[in-house]
């Protein structure tokens, strides 16, 4: 096709650079994705850059002043701003520390130098600026990247799936981890990945997220059958929906 | 021997000749297909695809005697609807069908019509208006009940002017709410019936529009003393296949894709789903 | 004529993490000249606290998504010596492979994708394709086969899913493995040798600079020690790895979120040239032969060269891995049950591997009920960054009297921080400080 | 009816057997050592002693997911997917209930505008049965389907003392037995199996209580376990409800229509443009597949659209029994 490529920035803010990685681990599909999009801003792989963009790609949470005015300065140069993983998209695994002082936090991890580094509360990119489309996951699967991709650049703004892990996971014919007793998180997770975690035999985490009306009390219960302690629960639901959690109360 | 499956589900190609922006979010597609005319009952609906992004039902709007051509009107309200919009004459898109149940017109013959259409729920009405019109003296009375949100909503303005004009069709409008420069009725559809004055016994009543103002019409035609096997009303649901088989479009033991989507009242009043 | 310089780079591109270099030479006189670290602070170590031991290698894992296999490693070798779960030799195996694989794929994004424009007079890996696609394809293909092999033992190379304390919750077939060992021989091997034809012919562009300084990482093992091994330093000495904090000694400096590290001098080097000075004669031959066409041998002191030192660690574990595959094929396979449950003892447990860019350790201690009390990580770009300073601190005012301007400088400079693969998103923890 | 004897040690011979007669499917061991339906490449892969896959056959004929057709966006050229007609299909291992719930399937796909994947790969198939020990959730007997039940069989394998004695049970079958040599005597029989889960109404009460309880309370209590996570249909044999999406390959140019199986339990699944959702509320859910299993078809198609295999119970993380459901409300409507 020869229309005129999208013109795509890429964006870091604070995460692991995992998702980073998983765009150029995409060995097979770069060559032809870059036929039909042009990178023009992407700190990680290149050194010139380009605020002329058609699509802004945000990864990471915010967590600091300089952030918030960063991710500002992104979206008014982007008609489309999307998000990229689970800390951009639901605050991660940053958001752990949710619900914790953070003043604390720094003092345990600085010590008196904490006035040095300056913290907000862990933020997903929503939180700030308008979002137009999400993908999920930490790390984003693959084929869940250049299945966006595709339908985005066919004219369409791809939405996430609102239904549970569980579909997928049954999809592959899996026997169900947490009918055997393991706490598996996919009855409340967000779909997409199919079922990495589960079909590996590891119970699902919630790196996605909490799916639209998730049956929270019923997980406690479930959980509590698995043996797991209301602490653990907690952890089990704060690992990375710290921020939605603390939407729905 | 290799076969094939699912040729049910191909599309053929429908060339766009004309298309016009009926509201900010709605615009119309006149469609020609190589072997037209489509062949389509009025209230039936094709399965609109753009190849890559999707398909979506959309009702056929015009009535199965206007030439060779089809008309949809389509209101932008996500992915493929989205796409659709992005077309013009001469772009292509894919279309199978027509499919469902539509309005019985030749068992309606003799009978006074009396259309109430909700918003959009006009657009799948507009068939069976110009399947009535078109075969003017096989029916008595032709109401026209049409309501929207705002005046900036209102579909098909010149046919409005064309049937306001006519001697033979009785067209009344309103909206929910009123603009600076509407001089029209101000209020919702329901308080458009009271006023009609009906032979009941031989009026049909034919009601679309958005899930919640079935409930209002139906009691205020009942208030009329309409029965219930006198209203046929047209559903929407989420449907993928079109083929009675995706499940989507089930309201308890009925598909709306196959049952429907007209259904007459009597035969739903019981279905806890429907309305 | 006496020179005044300001360099001032934002945010240097094509490394991991956000980093500046500051640079100013006012009348020939270096005043400012380091690399600071401002990614935002991430607090790994409190993330920890409270957690339970299923629960350290899925957090720390996301320390850093480059390393990740790297932290998972350390992190359940930390809570497994902690809490004393057993690990069966097969495991053992299966993660040494996984780690020759992240190795592999991680030298490689950083050689070719990040390193190699530079020597090679491009901006970026993109800007390759048009000049030097075949590099480009190398790096595609071999990086894919990197990562397969990650994803066929781990679920996947990023944060991977299979590895949990007591061993793996699934594992490859035979045939993926049989298969993967073909590739391996028939693809791996023969596409590093031309990656490393391609480094060689510009083997010039590598500035010549030498500083002399130490050199930490596992050592004195009975192979190329990623997986485990004493902390062992090109001064001499070795360390049982549990008196890690008497070798990393980490302070704070104000102009970076990152801790600095020093041990008996100023500062000390991790990563692959550390590797290769600290433990060159346990090399396979083709990857000593491979070092010897670029005239680097034990013990090097040209930072630059720890990128010519990753490309000869790459040969090393492609193979290995088809080594390590034969062996496990030759044992057959067995499914693993790695504990759901576990009631231990409290504890303290003391992890440490090498990851792409040098020795990592994860420092856990446990209550009763296996959750952590106390945790603290070293990750290697941390104890880079004094010598890093070091090193620009020497090579400035070299460079002035070579008498290069500011932008040569600038473009040396940022070579010289990239050299070291800095993955700074994972330096940006902090140990608790008492 | 004609018996032999089939010894355990012969099973693999009688399966090879078989392939060479044609493609053999049965339950053979994935990945993670559970038996699941699909093609068998080596006889001792096949395993005849199992409780329940948790996917039912329906998915050779229905798979998980499939295309429905290719296309390319650059010409609008559409090519509908193709499946191989060729040849006899042998499924070796199947349950009796599993065969009634293809049953119920082929009624249902044929209803309306046939589906023709369905038809298609269900073409030339031989049905070889096998008895199973049920575990706690089987209540197959409740709904007609007892241990003696050979309704859609060809074959059956029904398990003895040290093997098999197979029944021949149909012209089909017997044309699979010519040239196989390893038979035995009649194999003394064991005990019919016990159940340990049961429905208290009749099959044909089933739809009467239903048509009573549709406001009942139970699914507001079943609805606060609920994840509506869509298990349960997920792994339904009587279940085909399906989701209908395009896959567009990175040239961007072609791609598939494809289909994969869909869940009515979750709350998307009736949700249209304009947000409104058909069913939303989470008993309004529950209360519908179980409708769809003992009302619904039923009222047409004559007997349970449930064939008691407890699938939907094992594969519930709430522990939700449809058994449970059932007699719970018989049990209020008798008292
Ligand atoms: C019988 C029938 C006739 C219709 N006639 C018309 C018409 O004449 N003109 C018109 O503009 N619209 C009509 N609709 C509605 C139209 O089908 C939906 O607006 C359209 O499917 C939305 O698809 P999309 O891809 O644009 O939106 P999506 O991006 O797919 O989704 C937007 C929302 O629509 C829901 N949705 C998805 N698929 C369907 C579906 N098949 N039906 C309903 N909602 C869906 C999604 O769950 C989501 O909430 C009709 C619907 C039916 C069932
Ligand atoms: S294993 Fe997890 S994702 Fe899979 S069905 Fe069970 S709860 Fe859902
Ligand atoms: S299974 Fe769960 S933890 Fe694993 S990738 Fe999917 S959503 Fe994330
Ligand atoms: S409803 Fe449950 S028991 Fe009945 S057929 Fe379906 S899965 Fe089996």
């Amino acid at each position: 096709m020869t229309a005129k490529k999208v013109r795509v920035g890429f964006f870091d803010f604070t995460g692991c650079e995992g998702c980073q990685l998983a765009k150029v681990s995409m060995e097979n599909e770069l060559p032809q994705i870059l036929e039909h999009i042009e990178i023009v801003n992407f700190r990680e792989a290149m050194s010139e850059k380009s605020w002329d963009m058609d699509v802004a790609f945000i990864e990471g949470s915010i967590t600091t002043p300089a952030c918030v005015e960063r991710i500002n300065r992104i979206r008014q140069a982007a008609p489309i701003l999307v998000t990229l993983g689970a800390c951009s998209t639901i605050g991660g695994i940053n958001a752990i520390r949710v619900g914790r002082d953070l003043d604390e936090i720094r003092q345990e991890v600085y010590g008196d130098k904490r006035y040095l580094f300056p913290s907000l509360p862990v933020m997903p990119v929503s939180a700030v600026v308008k979002v137009d489309a999400s993908i999920y996951g930490c790390p984003p699967n693959p084929k869940d990247v250049a299945r966006f991709l595709t339908q985005f650049l066919a004219g369409k703004i791809p939405q996430a799936p609102k239904y549970p892990v569980c579909i997928e996971c049954k999809l592959q014919g899996n026997a169900c981890l947490l009918v055997q007793g393991i706490p598996c998180m996919g009855v409340v997770t967000r779909a997409g990945c199919g079922a990495w975690c589960p079909s590996k035999g590891q119970f699902c985490y919630g790196c996605r997220g909490l799916i639209p009306d998730a049956n929270l009390d019923a997980l406690r219960i479930s959980f509590e059958e698995c043996g797991l302690s209301q602490q653990e629960i907690d952890n089990k639901l704060h690992l990375f929906s710290g921020r939605e959690l603390e939407k729905l109360s | 021997m290799v076969v094939s499956i699912h040729s049910g589900y191909v599309p053929q190609q429908a060339k766009i000749v004309r298309t016009e922006q009926m509201t900010a979010a709605e615009k119309l597609f006149e469609l020609q297909i190589p072997d037209g005319p489509l062949g389509h009952e009025p209230g039936q609906f094709v399965e609109v695809s753009i190849l890559g992004v999707g398909e979506a039902p959309i009702s056929v709007s015009s009535g199965p005697n206007r030439g060779p051509n089809f008309e949809l009107i389509v209101r932008k309200a996500g992915s493929v609807t989205e796409a659709m919009h992005q077309l013009g004459a001469g772009a292509v898109m894919g279309i199978r069908g027509p499919y469902g149940h539509g309005f019985p017109m030749e068992r309606l013959k003799g009978s006074d019509l009396l259309f109430i259409g909700g918003g959009i729920g006009l657009v799948p009405l507009r068939s069976a208006i110009h399947y009535a019109l078109d075969h003017r003296s096989d029916y008595g009375r032709v109401v026209i009940l049409y309501g929207t949100k705002n005046p900036n909503e209102i579909l098909f303005r010149r046919e409005i002017e064309e049937w306001k004009q006519r001697d033979d069709v009785e067209f009344f409008m309103t909206v929910d709410r009123g603009s600076p420069d509407w001089k029209g009725n101000v209020g919702v559809i329901t308080t458009l019936i009271p006023p009609l004055d009906l032979n009941i016994t031989n009026t049909t009543a034919i009601v679309c529009g958005p899930p919640i103002m079935y409930k209002f019409v139906i009691m205020a035609l009942r208030s009329k003393r309409l029965e219930h096997d006198q209203i046929y009303v047209s559903l929407e649901r989420h449907m993928k296949c079109g083929l009675g088989k995706c499940g989507h479009c089930q309201i308890n033991h009925l598909y709306v894709c196959q049952d429907g989507p007209v259904f007459l009242y009597s035969d739903i009043q019981d279905v806890k789903e429907a309305l | 004529m006496s020179k005044t310089v300001s360099i001032n780079v934002e945010h240097i591109t094509r490394v991991e993490g956000h980093g500046n270099i500051v640079v100013r030479v006012r009348d020939d006189k270096l005043e400012t000249c380091h690399f600071e670290v401002v990614e935002a602070p991430r607090f790994f170590e409190a993330m920890l606290k409270g957690r339970s031991w299923y629960e350290a290698a899925i957090i720390t894992s996301r320390i850093c998504g480059i390393c990740s296999i790297g932290h998972q490693m350390t992190s359940l070798k930390a809570t497994e010596t902690a809490l004393k779960i057993p690990v069966s030799e097969q495991t053992v195996l299966f993660r040494k492979l996984l780690v020759d694989g992240s190795i592999l794929s991680s030298h490689l994004l950083h050689v070719l994708f990040l390193a190699a424009p530079d020597v090679l007079g491009v901006p970026s890996a993109f800007a390759l394709m048009d000049s030097n696609p075949h590099a480009v394809e190398l790096a595609l293909k071999t990086k894919r086969l990197a990562n397969d092999l990650c994803d066929a033992v781990g679920g996947r190379m990023i944060h991977p899913i299979t590895c949990v304390p007591g061993g793996f919750t699934d594992l490859p077939t035979p045939e993926v493995l049989r298969d993967l060992k073909t590739r391996y021989e028939k693809e791996m091997l023969p596409m590093l040798f031309e990656v490393a034809d391609i480094l060689e012919s510009v083997a010039e562009n590598f500035p010549d600079f030498t500083r002399e300084t130490e050199f930490i990482s596992l050592g004195d093992a009975s192979e190329y020690p990623f997986y485990d091994g004493r902390i062992a330093s090109t001064d001499g000495e070795t360390y049982p790895v549990d008196e890690y904090l008497s070798v990393t000694n980490e302070t704070i400096v104000d102009h970076s979120t990152a801790k600095h590290t020093h041990n008996k001098r100023a500062s000390y080097m991790v990563g692959a040239l550390a590797r290769l000075n600290n433990n060159f004669d346990k090399l396979t031959d083709t990857a000593k032969q491979v070092a010897a066409r670029f005239g680097l041998a034990a013990v090097n002191h040209n930072p630059f060269m720890n990128n010519v030192a990753q490309l000869v660690e790459c040969v090393h574990c492609a193979q290995t891995v088809i080594g390590r595959i034969d062996d496990l094929l030759q044992r057959g396979i067995e499914p693993e049950k790695p504990p759901r449950e576990w009631k231990g003892k409290p504890g303290r447990g003391v992890g440490s591997t090498e990851v792409p860019r040098g020795i990592l350790f994860h420092d856990y201690t446990y209550d009763a009920t296996g959750r952590i009390v106390k945790a603290n990580c070293v990750i290697p770009t941390n104890q880079n960054f004094a010598n890093v300073d070091l090193d620009m601190q020497a090579f400035v005012p070299e460079m002035l009297q070579r008498g290069m301007d500011d932008n040569a400088m600038q473009f040396n400079l940022e070579m010289l921080v990239r050299a070291y693969d800095p993955c700074i998103s994972c330096s940006v923890h902090m140990v608790k400080v008492d | 009816m004609k018996r032999r004897g089939l010894l355990s040690q012969k099973a693999p011979l009688f399966i090879r057997h078989l392939m060479n007669k044609g493609q053999v499917y049965g339950p053979v061991k994935n990945k993670t050592q559970m038996p699941e339906f699909a093609q068998v490449d080596e006889p001792s892969r096949v395993v005849l002693d199992y409780t329940t896959t948790v996917l039912p056959p329906k998915r050779l004929f229905q798979p998980p997911e499939e295309t429905i057709y290719h296309f390319s966006r650059k010409d609008f050229t559409v090519e509908p997917a193709k499946v191989s007609g060729d040849g006899l299909k042998i499924l070796v291992g199947l349950h009796n209930y599993d065969a009634e719930g293809i049953a119920c399937l082929d009624y249902q796909m044929a209803r309306g505008p046939a589906d023709e994947g369905w038809a298609a790969r269900r073409r030339n198939w031989v049905f070889v049965g096998v008895s199973y020990e049920p575990d706690q959730h089987h209540f197959s007997p409740s709904v007609g389907i007892g241990p003696d039940h050979r309704n859609g069989l060809d074959l059956f394998m029904d398990k003895a003392d040290g093997g098999y004695n197979v029944e021949l049970l149909t012209e089909r079958g017997a044309s699979l037995l010519d040239g196989f040599g390893g038979w035995s005597a009649p194999l003394p029989e064991t005990p019919a199996p016990k159940f340990h889960n049961r429905l208290l109404p009749m099959p044909s009460d089933l739809p009467h209580i239903l048509a009573r309880s549709y406001e009942h309370p139970i699914w507001q209590q079943e609805a606060k376990r609920c994840f509506s996570c869509g298990s349960c249909t997920m792994v339904c044999p009587t279940c085909y409800c399906f989701d209908v999406f395009d896959e567009l390959q990175l040239d961007m140019e072609s791609g598939e229509k494809k289909r994969h199986w869909d869940s009515c339990q979750v709350a998307p699944f009736t949700e249209v443009a304009g947000g409104e959702i058909f069913r939303k509320e989470t008993s309004s859910r529950v209360r519908h597949r179980i409708y769809r299993k003992f009302k619904y078809i039923t009222d047409h198609y004559g007997r349970p659209f449930c064939i008691g295999c407890g699938r939907c119970i094992r594969a519930c993380p709430a522990k939700i029994s449809i058994s449970e459901v059932m007699n719970n409300l018989a049990r209020k409507a008798a008292g």
